[in-house]
Parts: structure tokens; C-alpha cells; sequence
């Protein structure tokens, strides 16, 4: 959040960010979940209601802000990081955030998606990753697996998906993490983190489209499979996961990262994850232990670092400018400087 | 003592390599023109995009001066004096000069192979080429050299300071004083005096080799003019827009936020609005001139007044984004200061064909407010105009500049600031209406009945908090609404918005009313159509005139003023634009174009013959 | 037996959830009564674009159908029978349906909690509100599950069935056999046998309820109509367009390219051609709009025929490619499917407000053609003509489709691809001029003197390497040029190029020529007018009409034929769009626009009665 | 080069790659070498001129198509990579090279960029970073170095810099390299390695312009500096350089690389170049040596990894679906196909 946001907390609760506007996604979908998880976060950031601001694409998943009790804009297809930036920028009392979907942010977006990240503008950016275009009817997005059928990949898509944190970290994000829908809690951790974060918060979470890309992250999920698959990170803590008698863990191997069974490592290789690294080459390491395949997907804040703001930084070139200055008289003296002559 | 003799108008052109410092002499002749009472109009006109090898043709960058005695409209349209510093800079520029006309070069320059880079066999000096012409032939390269021989500096430094010889002449032989340009150039490099007091040396040689030389028969004088009294300025198209803008905020209140894209001609204004930053002014060069748009309309929501400056391509690419302003009724100011197209075109020269393109480059039925400047000066009150339409009526409007006016630059009698207008708007802070069970609420698209605009209800507003979007929305609650009934009424609206929009009618100047023809332009036209139209009715032909600034909506009684003129001749840089408006609104009146689409503004002596040709045979 | 009563026409509306599948059962119904040999015409009718949960108003679906023994030009205005497959549907149908109407509804899902979800209080099975219908009750959920308690399905999947029990029921009221239905389903489900038996024997459970039940009274026969002779198939818009797309490949033999980003309505042109590789269309969804545009392009250069489909706020995102295609004078076919703007405006609903933006919503001048096709069938060959344009003139031409037009369907009689027109180019491959030194060479723009095309010489090409770009270029080398007189030429004759495309001339049907007023149209508009001009000349009111397909250049005869009448009356789905071009270039025509911007197309009803209001009272 | 790029080496000379038209940068300008020495690289392609095209977008680099006697084409701002992508995929027969500037690729043109990479298109991409906007005269661009002060800077500029090569990594790229406008023989080694991959090749150049940010290479390039400065690449080998006495050498540093002193480190521990990596993270730590700051800079093929094209896969749907399909009788029969119904 920026500095300017008073964090005073009002006593609200999640129902206190429901908006009056019935909500439209399909039965099942993953967002209902999300946007349940943000209601009962928002009280968190101890603002006023209007004190947050939700920018959105177009897309399923940019349906969010109308659901919510904040200020909203349901902007145009990819440009949200763009108009939040402009708003972010000039209103530092506010937060804003930005509800974006993998079509939205990576395809058409793209460019103002790395953009942000690079100048590090102090916005929190969910993308909301099924892996699918929803609102569209079911074409493969950006994050889709190759080969994958779909109406406008009927012999399969062979274009090569983009690994979006990789990608976030090629663009110097100064704060990358990814979640899941269904699992609340880890939800909530990553959002306040990403809000407790000043400049860009780039936060993928995994969200199941039951129409059109349904149990995309069942491996994830599902009991029979999670516990081998998911690797939640923790600051601190070795990187282990897996169920009893299979635990895994997760060592250095060249300059990447490697999954290997626990018992065959000496538990003083095990990579402890630390979050605050400045180089970023071990986030990015992390950040490919998975792909399109999601065998061994850490979940959780792989990088987050303080670095200048974009937006702090514009504001305070303005302050230094501008404190004190009379703004009309200022402009008498800008008109009458320099070569001028007067006629009588 | 040589003779002087009177005049009342001059046109210089100041012509070099890019590298020669063209532009400054020209500014600085400016400059101690002005200060002589002369009335004036200006035009640099730059190479191509990248700098050319040095002494080529692509590589000429020229400064031209019009100044006189009475009140002027352009920067005039054949020059009469060519200072050419170069072989290229003879060639560039010589078909332009009148016939008769004086020739001041540099033979320094003048070697077989400078001559050779620019395709002269024989040098034109030596053979026919400038019969014509009262050549006037000045070593200024070594002349200069000599002079500064006792300052410490190298020859090739010494050399470079040839421009203010050059200054310095044309100043003897206009009867200018130098004073202005010694002061400016102690002020401009008071780090390097050394500098300072050689330019001012050759400046002072210069004007001295006037004063000496026999070459040189004849001095000039123009009196000054006799302008309306106050304080003035030379101002350039750019440099008064990004004023317009600061005078936008002190006059509305709000902080200013710019989201711009760098590209030829409208880079300036995102250059001089970054010099500012004490106005409050947030300058976002932004990854693309979508980004610079949708930054805009951000902070626009957020309460600023948000400016999106371009050029053409970047116009273009604006389209959706400006769609969105329409359908969300945010303020923004689309600035786009055309080029010649279409794609990347001639992007250093002028043209007005974007018109249409700002009427209806959109999808949907996106109606925005549209208006022109007419000259550089005056692109600060149509800047001042763009913003009180903007937040008045909580619209996207695109103003109009030009290549012409951008880098054009004119006196300008600066303005009472105390008469700025007051441009304060009132944020939404309270709900607007009450709801179903007698609960205040707040309807975002509840409108003033007046002028239909919406409440602005800026995110930070305790208890307004709504959502806005670009889905079709129910008048007044501005929820999403795909109601057949509701979207007709919502276009319908949103037009008469724009329709109703108050705008003074159009002035026409027709001083014994008898003209049967009248000639209306918009835009960067103005100055040449102007000449022109004084130019005949100096010759006794009877014609009418008027000039468009707004363009959407068109004043009330545009429909009224055709209707009063037999023809009505619109001369435009493009293929009839305005021309296909006025006829598409006003079938009844007969509209005549006259189109020219050279990348360069009209001379008012062409435009004089083909008003006239109208005038005479219908 | 019941009796049975003939009719010659009637219009069906299916409705129920998104999830009942009601597209299915009305794409069923009409290839039965395409296969009687009716006429027919359908429109289908999506919620938003989201899924709503079930049972709700936004999750209505509906497919309605309009068929007759005599030619017909829409889906109907009013439906004369609403089959309602719950309380939603009812009420989301209700007040579209004809005074005296045949509701069938399915009781079982007027559940209280289904009642509520749609806000009905009160049953309106039970209370007034279906006072002014005949209402036919069924329980079609619960009869479907009976039927299909032999099959091995649980009760859930067996509910899903039941729109084949409605579809039965309905073929049989008029008449239509289910052969063709079950031939279908087997077919659909040969994997799944078990639901294919099922699903059929829903069918022929509803065919005999209604030969058995009580409740119906009377069956309708609807006899065929007499259509020219030949194959007939029924046709969307996006599928004929597609095909066309696929027929210019044939008929030029080039490789074909289309760039793509989804959008409603545009996806389906996509989607099939995506299915056809076999024809050597590679489709490539790009990252964007603009992406699209240029990978197209980009293709084009390379001698495909380069195809790009979007919607309003795509096709906006293009206009500065487009603007790159018109300077470099290679074909490019943009399609904009239509949908109701501005902005996001409503998706999934029709509009025929991007015609200025095709005509100007680029920078500069830069013209393109532009044509529109008039119903579903018609986009195959008006993509055939877009492809002729763009090919031989060497330019980017717009389709301007609409979301009517885009997902509705009529039948269509084949053509005879053997008279498909030769599309062939001939691409550059030798020299064509000589240089200042007598050596052959190559001028990329050097023009044919009858078309004005530029040679097109692909990549690849021994000997003509050459270079291109959006730069203004000099006529016939192609290189830079700043040249005024080079623009203005350049300018003039890629405008000139456009203006003297060759189109066929407009053909006006005035059948007694006695009319005064002509009714001009264009695009989807073509049917609901053409049925309004039938029902006035049925009522002997003398009225003209004609269709524009080629709205740039325009037909050559269109200021004669507006000539020829008192007054033009122009209907269009925006606000005034085509009127204002007509004004603009024939101001003496007497041009009344009849505009209505619901997302819907006209009902002829509403033409008739404005028409006739013109013709009456002038 | 694509497959179908035939090699049956004509005997041309650097010459014969020359245009009719003057060329008109700067003087001085690094564009001049470059275009040098890609005039005398491209007789090694071995391609008559006519199978070689040349797509740029705006800016003085993107001139370069004219001065070239291939195919050429000036497109618009940024788009290069998506109009290039439209004619290597429709054209496998053409060698197709980007050519685009830090502005043109990366700010405007950033989408197209990273798409066009993770598609892994068969272009050859050619980026000249001269960490400036040149052709409208000298703002800063999205590789300035931060408080940079430009006439849209004045106070200097805020925005943090893209590393191109970590974006471009992020974007999947299959071959990542950087050279130097002033080293022909290192630059045509470059475009060499680039021609010969297979796929998306992206070569950044660092291109001196004299007129709007003159010597920002000087340390690489400056006798006094440009050893300690300068680390050449060299697949297999060891990565050092230094001057006699200050030899450096770098190893691996936590999850990224370092630079040491030689004598302060076990030979054995240097790091050994390879371009080969499947694993991104290597080439990622290494791009990260450098970044604004030029002290360590890595010159050289940093990745170079074989990954399927995305027009290989296209053409190779497309052939099967086509192979012998006689198109006007195929659609004949889908016209006919499905429900038709005949009238007599
Ligand atoms: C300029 C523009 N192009 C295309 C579209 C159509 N469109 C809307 S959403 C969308 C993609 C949605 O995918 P994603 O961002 O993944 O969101 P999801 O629906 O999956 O949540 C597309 C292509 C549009 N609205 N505007
Ligand atoms: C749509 C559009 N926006 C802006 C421009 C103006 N423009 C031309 S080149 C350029 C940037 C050039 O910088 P770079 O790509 O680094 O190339 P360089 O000139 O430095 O080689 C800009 C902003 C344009 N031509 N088109
Ligand atoms: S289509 Fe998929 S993402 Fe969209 S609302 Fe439905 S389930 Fe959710
Ligand atoms: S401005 Fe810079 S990059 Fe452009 S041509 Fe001149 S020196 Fe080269
Ligand atoms: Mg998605
Ligand atoms: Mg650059």
C-alpha cells in the first residue's frame, strides 16, 4: 500500500464488501471462491470501503469488481494495469488493485503487465490463471498447455505457453507469488503479503473453469495427488512437501532447482526459502520447478523485495516541485519570462 | 552611411545544415524583432526524422520570418531574403525565394565538394543558376574566423559561432540592435564565458561588416506595428498548448496528469509539461499511447485532469480507449497534433486529414467534442476551451492541432490571468437520490438536467462508493443493462450530451456585407486563409469570412451562415473533410472545396486566386 | 385423428436455460422443415456472455424460427408459438409473443423456488398473466423421465432429454417427420449408444404425446414453398463467411492467412476456418488485434491472402495496421462482425455503428474499400468480392457483418462453385521500367493505368528486391519521399484508386416504377425491410427499394437513383451513419433516416409503419 | 532458418547486400558498423538476396531495411515481430529477420516481443539497444538508466529499466545473445549462431548513439576500461577476463553468479559457459551480472536451446490436413456435407 493509505482500521466485515449486483459466473466456477476469499480479506487492510479501488479488463474473471463494495472500473481488455497505474499515481490514499485473468493480462495486456512490473507502480495485481478464455468460450490462452484442443485449436495449440511468474520475474517484479481458488487460507496469507508489499504485487492464482477447462489444477487438489504435488513455501522453512513415506524436498541442481525424495538428501542441502533475496535468479529458479506440467508447483510468495516505486517516485519529484507554489502567480512568471516586450 | 529605405513586410529564411544552428538565429532575429514593435509569424521547418550527413540536402534545416509593420496572419509565403549557409541549403530553398529576391551565402562553403554532395556541377555562383537573384556573396566562415582570432578558442570552435555573423548582418540590414542577443547569450552559457563574449563577437563583426562593407547598398527599416497594448511573447503551438494546460489547472483547481508517448510533432508539449512539475502537472511517459491514454483516464477517475497528447498513428491507436472514456463520461483531452498520413506518412510536415478520424475513429456510436486552434498563440484558449468541456460535460474531446501550428510561432499578447475563466468543478460527495425503501443512494448516471452530464464522484468519497464500465448500463444506476429500450436511450443521450454542448456561435467577418461568398476554414488555415482574404479585399473584391473552432458540436448557427452566402469555399490540408461534414449536415448550402494535401500550409497567394476564381465565375 | 389446419407461415420461439439445450432443438426443428422444403429463417439468441446460474432471467437462451410456403426475408418479428421450458424462459419471452400465441410450458419446472428466482410471486400458470394466450400445459420433464424409464440412464441424465420430447411434440403439431433428427443423433452418439437411443426415443415419446394427447386440438401443416431448384443447406452468417473465405482460396488459388484474436460475435469465423487446414487456411490466434492485423499483413506480403476478423473494439485496435496497409498497397481483408458499442457495449447483440469508423477511423487519408453482405447466405459471395477488391486493387478492404447477420441462419441454394470467379493474381516476377542507365529495373510502384494497382512482387522473387514502407514514397520507386507535390499526387491517387474500384451498379426494385419514395439500405437490414416494402405493396402502397453492398466507392448510378426520387428513407441500426455519407456526397437527395440502436434488428412492423408514414405524409 | 531455406551458397559479397539508397544516420552513429557488418555477414547465409527479408518497425534503427538490397519492410512502431511472425509462418522458404530498436521493441512493441519469443517463431530478432528513443530525439527508453535526464525526464527519470535479455528469458526464448555495435568480428559471430538456430533468435546490441547518449557502451569499449568490463562468452570455456593482473572470473553465488577475482578462486569452481542449458535459470543468472550498470557485462550466445517453432508446428498442421487435398472439389463437399436438402 502506499504511505499515504491510512491503515486506522474501521471494523468491517466481509458481508461489508458485498455489493448489491447478483453474481453472473457459472455454477463451480473458481472465481466464487476467490471473490468470497478477497470479501473476507478486504476488512483486513483496515481501510474505509472507499479507500479501495478494483480496476478490471475484460474477461470472467474482470467481472470482479462489480462485486464488491469498493470502487470499481470494468475497464477494456488488457489495459488495466495501464488505467490503475494512472490512478495509482495520482491518488496515493488509495488502494488499488487490479483483477485481471491470463487472457486479459498475458495476451493482449502483455505489454502493460511488464510494464507495471518494471516500474514497480504500487499495485496489487491478482491474475486470475484458468488457463482458458472463459468469457469467450473456451480458445486457449497464453498459459495453456500445448496440444491443447479447443475450438480454435481443433488439431491442438501449438503455441508455447508463458510461465507467468518466470515471465514476471524477467520483468523485474519486485513482489511474485502464486495461490490457489479453493484453498482460503493460503489465499488470504498471499494477499496480505501482497498488500503489506509497496509497489507492484503480482499474484497468480489458480482458478478451475468448470467449462471450459475443467480440474485444470485437479493434481493440486485432489487428495489422492496434492500432497506430492503442491509445495507450499514458507519464508525460512526448508522446502520439503509430500505425504508421509514420500516426502520430497528441494535442492539446488546446477543453477535451477530440483525435486528429490527427502531420504536421499542431507537435510542440510535442502534449499531454505527466503523470499527477500535480491537477485532474483533464485525466484526465477523456483519459478520453473513448474510449468504447464504441474507436478511439483510451489504455491506461496517466491520473491518480494523493496525496491523504489514508480509512483511514489513521480509523486514526490512533484512535491519537491510544487510545495509552496502558488500555481497562478507561478504561471504569470512562466508567461513573463524570457524574451517578451510590451506594447503600449 | 548607406541609404535606408522603408518597408513595411519582409520574409527571411534563415537556411543551413542541421548542424549550423539555424533555428537559434532565426529565434534570436526573432526575438529582437519583436522587441521592435514588429508584428510577426515564424516557421522552422526541420530535416527529415534523422540527422543527414552534413552538408547534404536531407540535412537542411531552415527558420523562416515574416515581419511588418500592421498586424500579419503567416509566416508569409515566398521569402524575399535567403541567408544560405551552404551549397544544400542554396539548393533546398532557392525555388522558394520571389523573384528579385536577395541571396546572402556563405562561398566559404562553396567547395567542389560540398557542391558535389549536392549535385552541382559548376557552382551556381559561377554560372546562370542565380540571374535572377541580388546575390550578395560573404565569406562568413572565415570572416567569423578572423574576427575571433584573439579568443582562445580553436579555429573549428570560432567557426561554429558563423551564425551569429550571419545574426549580426541581417541585423545591420534590418536595422535591428543586437542588444537582446548579447544579453541571451551571456545568460545561455554563463558556465562557458569564453563562448559567450566570441559569439557575441561575431554577432557585433557581423553587424559591423554591414555597417562596412560595400556589398551592402541598402539598409532597411520597418517600423514597428501598431498591437493592441500589453505585454507579448513569440509563442509556438506547443509550448501555448502545455501553458493551455497549466492554465487548465490553475483555473479548474485540479491536479494535472499527462500520459503521453513521444512522437513528431506533439513531443514538445510532453517535453515542456515535464518542465513543470511545479504546477502539480504529472507527466507519465508511458510504454505506448495506449498506456498514455488509459493513464489519462485513470487519473481521470481519480479527479485529475487527464491529457492524452499525440500524433496520428498514436491517435489511432487511442480509438478503444477513448471509447471507453465515452462510455464511462470521464473527462479526458485527446490532443493530436496531425502529421501528414496516412501510417507514418511525412511525419515532419503538416496536414489537418485526422478530422474525421477524431469525428468518428471509433467504434459504436462514441460521439466525443471536437475543436481546433487556429494558430500557435491560440492554442491556449482552445486548450482552456478543451478542459471546460471536458470536466463540464464529462467527456472525451479531441483537440486539434497541427505540424504547422506546433512548431509555428507568433506574438502573443499573453492574457489577464485574474480573467481566467473559472473552471471549478463539484465533485459528487452526497448521495443524488433515494432508493426503493427511502435509503439515500447514489445513482452514478443520474444526470444534470442541463447538461446532461453524470455525477463524478472521485474513489476516496466516503459512502459513494460505485462501479463504472464499459458494458452498456441502465441510465442512472449504471448497472450493467442489456435492455434494448435503455441502450437506444443511452446512445441517444450520450449524442445529446455532446450535441448540447455550449459553444459560441460563428463569428463572421463580412465588413460591408456584401460578399457572396464566404470562405470558412478550420484550423491551422486560418492564417493564410486570412491574407488571402485580405489580399482581395484590398483589390476591392467582396468576400466573407469565417473559421470554424468548434467542430462538434458546430455552433448554432453555422446552418444559418451557409445559408446566407451563395458558395461557401472550404480550403483544407486534406481530401474535403469539413467540406463532407458541413454538406452531410447542411445539404442546402453549396460548398466548394479547395484541397491541397503538400504536407505544407496553404500560401495565402494561391488561396487568393482561387477565392477570387470563385468570386469572379461562381 | 386431429384436425389438421394449413398455414403458410409461422414463427416458433424455443426457449429455456442455457443448460436445456434449446439451440439444439431449434437447429433440429429447422433442418426438418428445411427438409420439407419450407423457406425458413432463424435467429438464435444467447444470454450475456457469462453463464448465469440456472434458472435465472440472464440464463435464457432462445432459437427462434421462422418458416413459410413462400419466400422469407426474417426470423419473424413475433413469434406466434413460445415453447417455455421454465418460468425464465416465460418471462424472459413472454412479451415478445403475438396477442392469442400457443405457450407451451413445462409444468415441472414452475417450482416455487423457480418461480422466485425470476420474481414471479404467484404462479402465472394460475393467475391473469396468461390471460391473452393459449396456454398448453405440459409436464415435459417428468414424461421424458417416464419414457425412458427402460434405458439404463439415471433420472438426471433422462431430464436432460426432455427438448427432445419438446422437439418431437412440436414436429409433430407441424407436421415435420424426425428422421432427420434421429439419422442425427445416432450419428452424434455413436460412441454413446445408450444416449443416442434414449435421446431418440424422447423424440418419438413427444412426437406420439402429441398425436395421443388430449390437449392438442390441432395440427398445422405449413405446405413448401417454391424455391428455385437446387441443394439448399442452412447457413449462419459466420459459417458463410468462413466458407467464403475458403472459396477465395479456391477461386485465387492462394495460401490463405487469417489473423485472429477472439471476440464476440467474430470468434466462429475463427473457430471454423480452424477446422479447415485442409484447404491450406493457416489461422493463427495472435496475442492481439493489432497482432492479428499485422501477422496478416505480414502474410499478405508474402502473396496469402491475408484475412483479419474482429469486432468494433478490435477492429479500432487496427487502424493503425490498416492505415500501414493502405501505404504500402497490399490486400488486407478486415472483417467487423458488428456488435453494440461503444466500448464493451453489449457483446452478444447486433448494431450497424462501425460504418464511419470503416470509412475514416484512420489517420490521414487513407481510404479502403468497404462492403457489406445483406443476410447470412450473402457473406459468401460478398466475401468473394472482398477478396476480388483486395486483390486486384491491391488494398485493404473492410466486411462490415453484424451479430444479426453473424448467428442467424437462412437457407441457402449452393452455387455452382464451377462458376466461381477467377480470383487469379498475377504476381510481379520480371523488371517493368528501365533505369536512367538503360538497365532494367524494378518500380514497386509503378502502376497499371486501368486499376491503379500497384505490382506485387512477393519475397522470394528473383531480381525485385525492393523495399517498402508507410513512409510516403515516391510514385513508382517506392523510395522516401517529403517530396509536397509526390504527397498530394500520392494522396489523390491512392484515393482515386478506392473511388474507381469497380462495382456493379445499385439495383433499384420498383416494380410498377410508380413509387416516390425509396427505401436504401444496407447491410442486415436487407430482410426486415425487404418484408416491411412486401407488406406495403401487399396494402398497394407504391414503394421502391435497394440494398447498397458497396458503401466505398459507391455504386456509380446511386446519386441518379436517389435523384429519381422525392424522398430516400434510410433505415440503419445506428444514428444516422449511412444517411450522413449519402448527404455528405448527394446533398440534393431528400434523406430521412429511421434509426433505432436497441441491439436488435427491426421488425418489420416497425419499417411498415414508418414507411408507410413517409409515403403517406411525405 | 527454417527447414526449407535452402543453403546452396551463391557468391556474393557484402556488396551485393548494398541498396540504392543513401544512408542517412547520424554520423558517427553505431547503426553505420552494424549495418556493416551485417552486409558482409550475409553472404555467409548462403541465400540468394531474394530469400532474405528484412521487417522493422520505427526508429533510426529500424531505417536499416533500406540500406539492405533484400526484401524490406518499414512497418509501424512496435509491430515488427507480429508482421514478421505472419510472413515467416506463411513463408518458410524466407530467412526473416527483425530489426527494431530499445524503444520500438520493448516499450511500444513489448507484446509482440515476448510472444513472438515464447512462440519461438523462426526470427532472427536484432535488437539495437542504444538505451535511447533516437529518431524523436533523445527521450529516455525502457533500458535507461534510472534518474537519466532527458528533455521527457528533467528531473530525471524514475522508471526502472527492463534487462532485456531477463525479459527475454522470462519469455521462454530459445536463444538469447548480446554483442557490440564496435566488435564486427564478435557481432557477425553472433548473427551467425543466431542464423543458424532454429527458432526465435534474440540478439541484443549495444549501439552507440553519438547524438542523444553518446559513449553509453565507453566502458566496454574504451582501451582503459573495457577489460575489466567486457566478459566474452566462449561455449566449453571457463568464463574469464580481466587485464593482466586483474583476471576475474565468475562463479556461481548462491542461485546466481558472481565475478571474483581469479586469484582469490579454485579454477575448479569457475563457472563453464554453456549455451546449451535446458534449464533457463543459468542464462538468467548470467544476464543478471549486468544490468544498467555495465561493469561486468557478458557479450556473447548466453542461451541457445532446440525447442519445436511455432510456424514449423503451424506448417506441419496445415500439410498434413492439405496433403493432397484438391481444394475446389474439398469444398464442394463440405458445402454439401451435414443437412442439404434439394429442390427440384
Ligand atoms: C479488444 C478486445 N478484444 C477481444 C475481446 C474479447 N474478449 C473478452 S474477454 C477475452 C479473453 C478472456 O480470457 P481471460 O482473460 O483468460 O479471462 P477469463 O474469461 O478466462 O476469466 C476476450 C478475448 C474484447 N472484449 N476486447
Ligand atoms: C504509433 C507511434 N508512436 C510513436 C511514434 C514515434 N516514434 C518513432 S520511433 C520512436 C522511438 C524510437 O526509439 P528506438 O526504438 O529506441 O529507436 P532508435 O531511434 O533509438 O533507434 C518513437 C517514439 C511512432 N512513429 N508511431
Ligand atoms: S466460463 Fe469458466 S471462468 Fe467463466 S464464469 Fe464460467 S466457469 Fe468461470
Ligand atoms: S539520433 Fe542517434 S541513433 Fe539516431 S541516427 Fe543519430 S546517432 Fe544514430
Ligand atoms: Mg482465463
Ligand atoms: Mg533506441
Amino acid at each position: 500500500m502506499a504511505d499515504a493509505v491510512k491503515m486506522d482500521a474501521p471494523k468491517l466485515k466481509a458481508k461489508d464488501f458485498k455489493s448489491d449486483q447478483e453474481v453472473r459466473w457459472c455454477p463451480g466456477c473458481g472465481d466464487y471462491a476467490i471473490l468470497a476469499a478477497v470479501q473476507s480479506f478486504l476488512p483486513e487492510l483496515g481501510l474505509e470501503r472507499e479507500k479501495i479501488a478494483f480496476v478490471s479488463g475484460i474477461g470472467c474473471s474482470s467481472r470482479f469488481p462489480y462485486y464488491l463494495n469498493t470502487y470499481g472500473m470494468h475497464s477494456i481488455h488488457g489495459r488495466a494495469p495501464a488505467i490503475a497505474t494512472g490512478l495509482a499515481t495520482s491518488r496515493p490514499d488509495l488502494s488499488v488493485w487490479v483483477v485481471t485473468g491470463d487472457g486479459d493480462a498475458l495476451s493482449i495486456g502483455g505489454n502493460h503487465l511488464i510494464h507495471a512490473l518494471r516500474r514497480n507502480v504500487n499495485l496489487k495485481i491478482l491474475l486470475f490463471n484458468n488457463r482458458i478464455y472463459g468469457l469467450t468460450k473456451g480458445q486457449y490462452s497464453p498459459t495453456s498447455e500445448p496440444g491443447k484442443l479447443t475450438k480454435s485449436s481443433p488439431m491442438g495449440s501449438v503455441d508455447a505457453p508463458f510461465n507467468p511468474l518466470s515471465l514476471a520475474l524477467g520483468s523485474e517484479a519486485s513482489f511474485v507469488a502464486r495461490t490457489l481458488d479453493s484453498d482460503r487460507a493460503h489465499l488470504k496469507d498471499v494477499l496480505r503479503a501482497a498488500a503489506e508489499h509497496e509497489g507492484s504485487a503480482f499474484v497468480e492464482i489458480y482458478q478451475n473453469c468448470p467449462i471450459f477447462n475443467d480440474d485444470a489444477f485437479e493434481v493440486l487438489k485432489s487428495p489422492e495427488t496434492r500432497d506430492m504435488a503442491l509445495i507450499r513455501l514458507e519464508d525460512g522453512e526448508p522446502i520439503r512437501f509430500g505425504s508421509e513415506g514420500g516426502e520430497q524436498v528441494v535442492v539446488q541442481s546446477g543453477y535451477g532447482l530440483q525435486v528429490k525424495p527427502a531420504d536421499e538428501v542431507d537435510p542440510a542441502d535442502v534449499v531454505v526459502h527466503r523470499s527477500d533475496i535480491d537477485d532474483p535468479a533464485y525466484a526465477f529458479a523456483l519459478s520453473r520447478l513448474s510449468g504447464t506440467v504441474l507436478d511439483h508447483t510451489p504455491i506461496g510468495v517466491f520473491r518480494s523485495v523493496r525496491k523504489p516505486t514508480y509512483d511514489g517516485q513521480v509523486r514526490s519529484q512533484v512535491e519537491e516541485a510544487a510545495s509552496g507554489v502558488d500555481r497562478a502567480a507561478a504561471l504569470g512568471g512562466l508567461m513573463h519570462s524570457g524574451d517578451t516586450w510590451t506594447v503600449l | 552611411m548607406n541609404t535606408v529605405r522603408q518597408l513595411d513586410r519582409v520574409v527571411i529564411r534563415f537556411a543551413g545544415d542541421s548542424g549550423d544552428g539555424m533555428q537559434l538565429t532565426g529565434d534570436r532575429f526573432t526575438a529582437e524583432t519583436a522587441k521592435l514593435g514588429n508584428d510577426l509569424s515564424t516557421l522552422p521547418n526541420f530535416p527529415a526524422e534523422i540527422r543527414a550527413p552534413a552538408g547534404t540536402l536531407p540535412g537542411v534545416s531552415s527558420f523562416q520570418i515574416h515581419f511588418a509593420d500592421s498586424d500579419i496572419l503567416t509566416p508569409g509565403d515566398q521569402p524575399e531574403v535567403l541567408v544560405a549557409m551552404n551549397p544544400a541549403a542554396l539548393k533546398a530553398n532557392l525555388r522558394d525565394l520571389k523573384p528579385g529576391g536577395i541571396i546572402i551565402v556563405n562561398t566559404d562553403e562553396f567547395t567542389k565538394r560540398n557542391l558535389k554532395k549536392v549535385g552541382y556541377d559548376d557552382s551556381p555562383l559561377e554560372d546562370h543558376t542565380l540571374e535572377d537573384y541580388q546575390v550578395i556573396e560573404v565569406q562568413l566562415t572565415s570572416l567569423t574566423v578572423a574576427a575571433l582570432a584573439e579568443y582562445e578558442i580553436g579555429k573549428k570552435d570560432a567557426a561554429r559561432s558563423k551564425n551569429m555573423f550571419a545574426l549580426g548582418l541581417l541585423s545591420w540590414m534590418y536595422s535591428r540592435t543586437t542588444e537582446v542577443t548579447e544579453e541571451f547569450l551571456r545568460k545561455k552559457f554563463t558556465k562557458k564565458p569564453q563562448i559567450a563574449e566570441a559569439n557575441v563577437a561575431a554577432l557585433k563583426a557581423g553587424w559591423n561588416y554591414g555597417e562596412t562593407a560595400e556589398s551592402f547598398a541598402v539598409q532597411y527599416e520597418i517600423p514597428p506595428a501598431t498591437l493592441p497594448a500589453g505585454t507579448y511573447r513569440n509563442v509556438t503551438g506547443n509550448t501555448a498548448l502545455a501553458w493551455g494546460v497549466l492554465a487548465s489547472g490553475v483555473a479548474s483547481g485540479l491536479p494535472l496528469f499527462l500520459g503521453a508517448y513521444p512522437i513528431t510533432p506533439a513531443s514538445d508539449v510532453l517535453h515542456e509539461l515535464s518542465k513543470h512539475k511545479k504546477f502539480g502537472v504529472t507527466t507519465m511517459q508511458a510504454e505506448d499511447e495506449i498506456a498514455a491514454a488509459g493513464a489519462a483516464l485513470g487519473a481521470a477517475w481519480g479527479g485529475a485532469l487527464g491529457i492524452t497528447t499525440s500524433s496520428g498513428p498514436g491517435v489511432a491507436l487511442k480509438s478503444e480507449t477513448i471509447s471507453l472514456g465515452v462510455s464511462l463520461e470521464l473527462p479526458l483531452i485527446v490532443i493530436d497534433v496531425q502529421r501528414a498520413g496516412p501510417s507514418t506518412g511525412m511525419p515532419t510536415k503538416t496536414e489537418q486529414a485526422d478530422l474525421l478520424m477524431a469525428m468518428f475513429g471509433r467504434h459504436g456510436e462514441a460521439p466525443v467534442a471536437v475543436l481546433a486552434p487556429q494558430s500557435p498563440s491560440d492554442c491556449f484558449e482552445t486548450m482552456l476551451e478543451a478542459a471546460r468541456m471536458a470536466l463540464q460535460y464529462r467527456t472525451p474531446v479531441m483537440l486539434l492541432s497541427d505540424g504547422y501550428i506546433a512548431n509555428g510561432a507568433e506574438p502573443w499578447k499573453l492574457p489577464d490571468l485574474a480573467e481566467l475563466p473559472d473552471l471549478g468543478v463539484e465533485f459528487a460527495t452526497e448521495p443524488n437520490a433515494t432508493d426503493a425503501s427511502g435509503e439515500p443512494t447514489f445513482l452514478p448516471f443520474q444526470r444534470d438536467p442541463e447538461t446532461l452530464a453524470r455525477p463524478w464522484a472521485v474513489p476516496g468519497t466516503p459512502g459513494l462508493q460505485h462501479r463504472i464500465g464499459g458494458i452498456e448500463k441502465a441510465d442512472g444506476t449504471g448497472d450493467i443493462s442489456y435492455d434494448p429500450a435503455n441502450h437506444d436511450h443511452m446512445v441517444r443521450t450520450r449524442a445529446a450530451k455532446i450535441a448540447g454542448i455550449d459553444v459560441p456561435d460563428l463569428a463572421v467577418d463580412d465588413p460591408d456585407g456584401e460578399a457572396e461568398v464566404l470562405v470558412l476554414g478550420w484550423g491551422s488555415t486560418w492564417g493564410p486563409i486570412g491574407a488571402a482574404v485580405r489580399g482581395l479585399r484590398d483589390r476591392g473584391i467582396h468576400i466573407a469570412r469565417a473559421h470554424l473552432r468548434y467542430l462538434n458540436p458546430m455552433p448554432a448557427n453555422v446552418g444559418e451562415v451557409l445559408g446566407s452566402y451563395k458558395k461557401v469555399v472550404v480550403p483544407e490540408m486534406n481530401l474535403g473533410q469539413l467540406a463532407l461534414l458541413l454538406r452531410g449536415n447542411f445539404p442546402s448550402a453549396d460548398v466548394i472545396g479547395y484541397n491541397k494535401v503538400r504536407g505544407l500550409p496553404f500560401t495565402s497567394n494561391e488561396l487568393q486566386d482561387a477565392l477570387e476564381e470563385v468570386v469572379k465565375n461562381g
